[in-house]
């Protein structure tokens, strides 16, 4: 039946899409002469943007657009009561939605597999840096702290959400405000001790690439996550997404993950 | 609707709490195209509020035995982002959402030309940003400019704006407070030609007379927010999100 | 192959069902001749019965069939909490079950689009128009208060499902009583003000008709409910189920709302 | 079962809580097609239980892959209304109301002539409007008689009723004060004509003879219910639910 | 097409398969000559093994092997808040998890009628017969009570789950320490009582039979279990599983199901 | 990472709490085919931890719009058993069992040979009986004896380790409370012959230098762990679960 929308257009379920083998080849072969799908130089990520505040009333936030990417970290701050295990702490939660509006294929609906992970990478960089001195947000010890939400709206896909959350997050914690004077209190900044940031690779062949878009995602086997921040410290890593790397492969993106973590602090973080 | 207050909403001179006559919008701005990924798409500033809408079909409708064999089914996600309110929303559905979203699909579905794409539907995803009353309008209006901006044929825009009573005095696009502490409440959309109305909710408390005169408000109101529609879509090259600034 | 149960009875899910082209020309063709599906007069609405009490042990409780429509609403009025944001006042939440014996096709499960429409279009009624005084429902300010549950149960299913519930909500709230007894404190009546009727239209080509059938629903093109108090307001509105209507066509429905509303009223809650 | 009480259950004379002797029914009524759209349906009053049940079918299983070749399947919905008890219940099934809904739908399989109707379904929805102990067999009585209202061939109808110990004696049809306080409770559910057991479910604290004498007492009552689920079928023109007070 | 595995492998839903006639016929010949499918006498049950202690870092445990059917209970014992209706007494909870590593057909996911049945019966036995002695579990009236989670992963399925779950359940409850010292209070042996012993029967044309495997259960038409005590008592009983029961069957049953229980008492429970 | 505490988790002599040097593991132990019904199974006991991996497939793959033409797919179910943990934890999936079943499927995908089997998926179900840290990486080395149990064939085991950092010092093989309070965490597994990491993951705070250490470690503990895997499948009549104690 000739339909009046073009066939092959339905919604498919639970998959990325596929990338042909035509693609495919035409992305290694770039690579072979030295440059990305993109034209990019072969160890360059993508011209990032970064707007802090875009939601004016949140107490922090940050659109971040990375190539054709597009994420928005929005940080609400609230009253509440801390874990029974770390009553002089206040608390850190970091979420991820992959809107529909972002891919064909994403659907709405709870956190998948996809999304958890992505929050978790994000959350354990900033987590395990002490970015957030968690125990200056304590208001009465073991009954009232701040609670820190961080959530991140993914608008539009193009490859590397691991990225581009992680430097939401961290442009919108780095300019969010406790909104004390609500409670009675002072509005103070919150209380941010570093940056980290976390740079993603992707092996296609024998070529270790970051900051990969979608088609280099596809065509790709093996993806690596290397948070660092700026004294030296690797605060977080992920091999993810299938594939194998061999222990030089990962001190190489080790390597690289610092020197651009640098580039990206010195660029955004001044 | 009728939360009381202290809070003064209209000031001795008849103007409003944030300064506005009776019958003044709030500004409103309209980009389209600001995402790569899906067919059409726009973002709306309007007061406070900041709403993405995005577009996706007409696809195989999914699953098979949602399809109609006459008309394309449009199927709206209303939704509040996390950080898009004063108290952080938990994700996820809440039951004002689910309401907001069959509203605004069926609003859609009146001025898409379903009939011409039988099996198919229309996806359209409403992401609240930042919220500031008269979001499910505001997030409707651009979702009608989303929809032409992915070149699916609509028979007119959809178009709508929000009328409401204010310590007794009928007014135009309510704002925050005036939706909180306000004694009615009077979203309105129509079909931009036909000046027939495809969504319409109220609440609180309006006599028939009350009732004409907002009406009358809104269909002044929407030849205006009509006219930032098309011209929206007609700026060949919008700028980027962040110029939305 | 033979099925010894007769085929075409399959379970569909997700829909109502589709209307025969010639059922539509009948109900068409009836109104033109002025009369209705099943009948009556144009403007007129089914017989309607209400039978309060029905839930003996529930506090407030009332069966209604409004042609062969038939709801059942049920009253609970229990000590809870209130709303933060506002201590000095008790809480109301209204639900509806479409439960599966009600139609073919309704399914087990959480409520979906349509209960949740007609839930709020019915608790917005109520709770515009202050039917119920909140106020009077605080036990201890900030702490203690009446919390009002209204379940409303549809049993079986032939059309104009939110007028059919909204009849059902008032009648049982109208005839309950807070169980304050069995909590040291009185048995009163609970405190009620008014009687917001909703009458619910449907146009069928340039027709607009109050109290559909099923049938008439599913001929018909959009639909708007309008919830009237005795003191001639509005109180709540809604236009649902695609479809567009004039002004004209919208102050029409308000005019014969409030007639109809009066008319229940009288029949009804003297 | 067995949580203790003051409340004293049998009085001195040996009549119980509510003036009824050790083997004496509360009163029972059965009215049948209450409903208009199912395809047959039931509402059975016992003592202060209130239950619809109601019955569609046989009609295609779906989904597909739940299908049995041989025979139609039986799925019955148990489901107690949020006003059906003291305290507001949240609706939903719970634990309880999933186990009711196994066993009653295994009951009402054995009398089903399911054989008779490959690939099918027949869907049972019992919904209890009022509860008062005992709803389970209340439900499934009434389930029985909305079957065989909706043409559905049954080798024999299926009726029950229920036993208990209370202060160390075995009375029939638990009263709510009985069922929360006493020591043991049996309901039991036969098929009427052949006698088999086709639910059965005990908890408490019983000797074999006080279980033997229970099941006489329980099956002495089936035959009384059963003549009340045959009357019902019997009276041509049903009075209307509301006739049912 | 030919696949490189077998076809007729794929995972079905909803069902645990069906025997083939054959196999029927088979166990009702077998039946007929006084032997079960796997060689046992008629009313004899498989050989069971019980290891209490597998979990040694949970307060009891008991791997139970019954045939080839095999479950794992554990028992935690944390303090909480009592039920509002039972303020004097401790609460006990009891979960069955039907692994989908048990068997090819077993899903991933929150409880369905089936683990939630088999749950149901095991508790019943276990409070009805008040094994557990929840009076002795108050800490302090109405505030602080010792809630008893008995939670039972079945591991391998070859038929009679609920004979298999009751008897894991009652051994590691018969073991369970309550960890009061880590409360400033004492560790004591959980307060037990009696020991309460489910049997359940099958049946297959006319024979009624004790502890069926698998085959045995997709060949029957009928489930009965029997809970008794060592006093005498029945505690719980459950026909499931379709089919009809006379009551000489049913008497049967409980009589068969005292004599096991004594014999499994005196195995295990010495 | 990282919570603070006033435990000494390293002795003066340099020994660790649980009297281990840096670079010794706990003892593990590995049984196979311990279940009946599984095509494949296996049970790790390493240290406290003991953990059950069992495998199904490959089989068709379900629901069918999950197949890959070219290649079976590989799911992996991470669970924990309510009383595996010291506070009773509630069934389902959480967060960090839903991240792990994640990373623990794609490091079996890369060692199973899944473009023998296209259209097919393996099932392994890892469930955690009693945890005492490192339960990703132990079910995932008893995943791996599972799968070769199962007969399916894999280009390589999949065998890790974990290593950390503890009061300034790299050990391996982190025990509970040094999990609990040391300062890094560094879970990896690899291919047994070529070496190649296919899982690995990573938190806290190391330099690099550190990091290679911990690495270093890890592939020698590999090669020690490998071999009990290998012993594990190669013991021919393996005894019964119970023997296991």
């Amino acid at each position: 039946m000739r339909l009046p929308w073009k066939e092959g257009s339905k919604v498919p379920r639970d998959e990325l899409g596929v990338l042909s083998e035509i693609k495919k080849g035409y992305i290694l072969r770039q690579l072979k002469e030295g440059k990305r799908n993109d034209g990019r130089e072969l160890n360059a990520i993508r011209e990032a943007t970064v707007q802090t505040g875009f939601v004016t009333r949140a107490p922090g936030s940050a659109m971040v657009q990375l190539g054709k990417t597009r994420v928005l970290a929005g940080v609400k701050i609230e009253l509440g009561t801390p874990f029974a295990d770390t009553p002089n702490q206040g608390v850190l939660t970091t979420n991820v939605e992959l809107l529909p509006m972002a891919f064909p294929t994403f659907e709405s609906g709870p956190p998948n597999e996809n999304s958890i992970e992505y929050a978790r990478v994000v959350d354990r960089g900033i987590r395990e840096s002490k970015m957030i001195d968690l125990k200056k947000l304590v208001v009465t010890p073991g009954e009232k702290v701040w609670i820190v939400f961080i959530d991140i709206d993914v608008l539009d896909y193009d490859g590397n959400l691991i990225d581009a959350c992680n430097l939401a997050a961290v442009s919108a914690l780095k300019t969010a405000v406790i909104p004390g004077a609500a409670q009675g209190l002072e509005d103070i900044p919150l209380p941010v001790t570093c940056t980290p940031i976390a740079v993603t690779f992707v092996k296609i062949d024998e070529f270790l690439v970051p900051d990969p878009d979608l088609e280099e995602e596809q065509a790709s086997d093996g993806r690596i996550t290397v948070t660092t921040t700026e004294d030296g410290n690797l605060r977080a890593m992920q091999k993810g997404a299938g594939g194998a790397f061999t222990f030089d492969e990962i001190r190489e993106a080790i390597s690289m993950s610092f020197n651009l973590g640098k580039e990206l602090r010195e660029k955004y973080f001044r | 609707m009728g939360t009381e207050s202290d809070i003064k909403l209209i000031n001795e001179d008849g103007t409003r709490i944030d300064g506005r006559t009776a019958e003044e919008l709030r500004p409103i701005k309209i980009e389209t195209n600001v995402l790569n990924r899906a067919d059409g798409s726009a973002l709306i500033e309007w007061g406070g509020n900041k709403i993405l809408a995005a577009v996706y079909g007409p696809r195989e409708a999914y699953p098979k035995h949602t399809q109609d064999i006459n008309r394309a089914i449009v199927k709206c996600k209303y939704n509040m982002a996390a950080f898009s309110v004063d108290e952080r929303k938990r994700p996820g559905p809440d039951r004002r959402s689910i309401e907001i979203s069959k509203v605004v699909s069926e609003a859609l579905t009146a001025a898409i030309m379903v009939e011409k794409f039988p099996r198919a539907q229309v996806d359209v995803f409403i992401e609240v940003l930042q919220a500031d009353a008269g979001t499910r309008i505001a997030g409707l209006t651009a979702a009608s400019v989303a929809v032409a901006a992915a070149g699916i044929p609509m028979r007119d825009f959809v178009v709508g704006c929000t009328a409401g009573k204010v310590e007794g005095k009928i007014v135009l696009d309510l704002c925050k407070e005036e939706d909180n502490f306000g004694e009615a409440d009077l979203p309105v959309a129509v079909m931009s030609n036909s000046g027939k109305v495809v969504l319409m909710q109220m609440d609180g408390s309006l006599s028939l007379d009350e009732f004409n005169q907002a009406t009358e408000m809104i269909v002044r109101a929407t030849k205006v927010i009509n006219q930032i529609q098309r011209d929206a879509l007609s700026a060949k090259y919008a700028a980027s999100m962040e110029g939305g600034e």
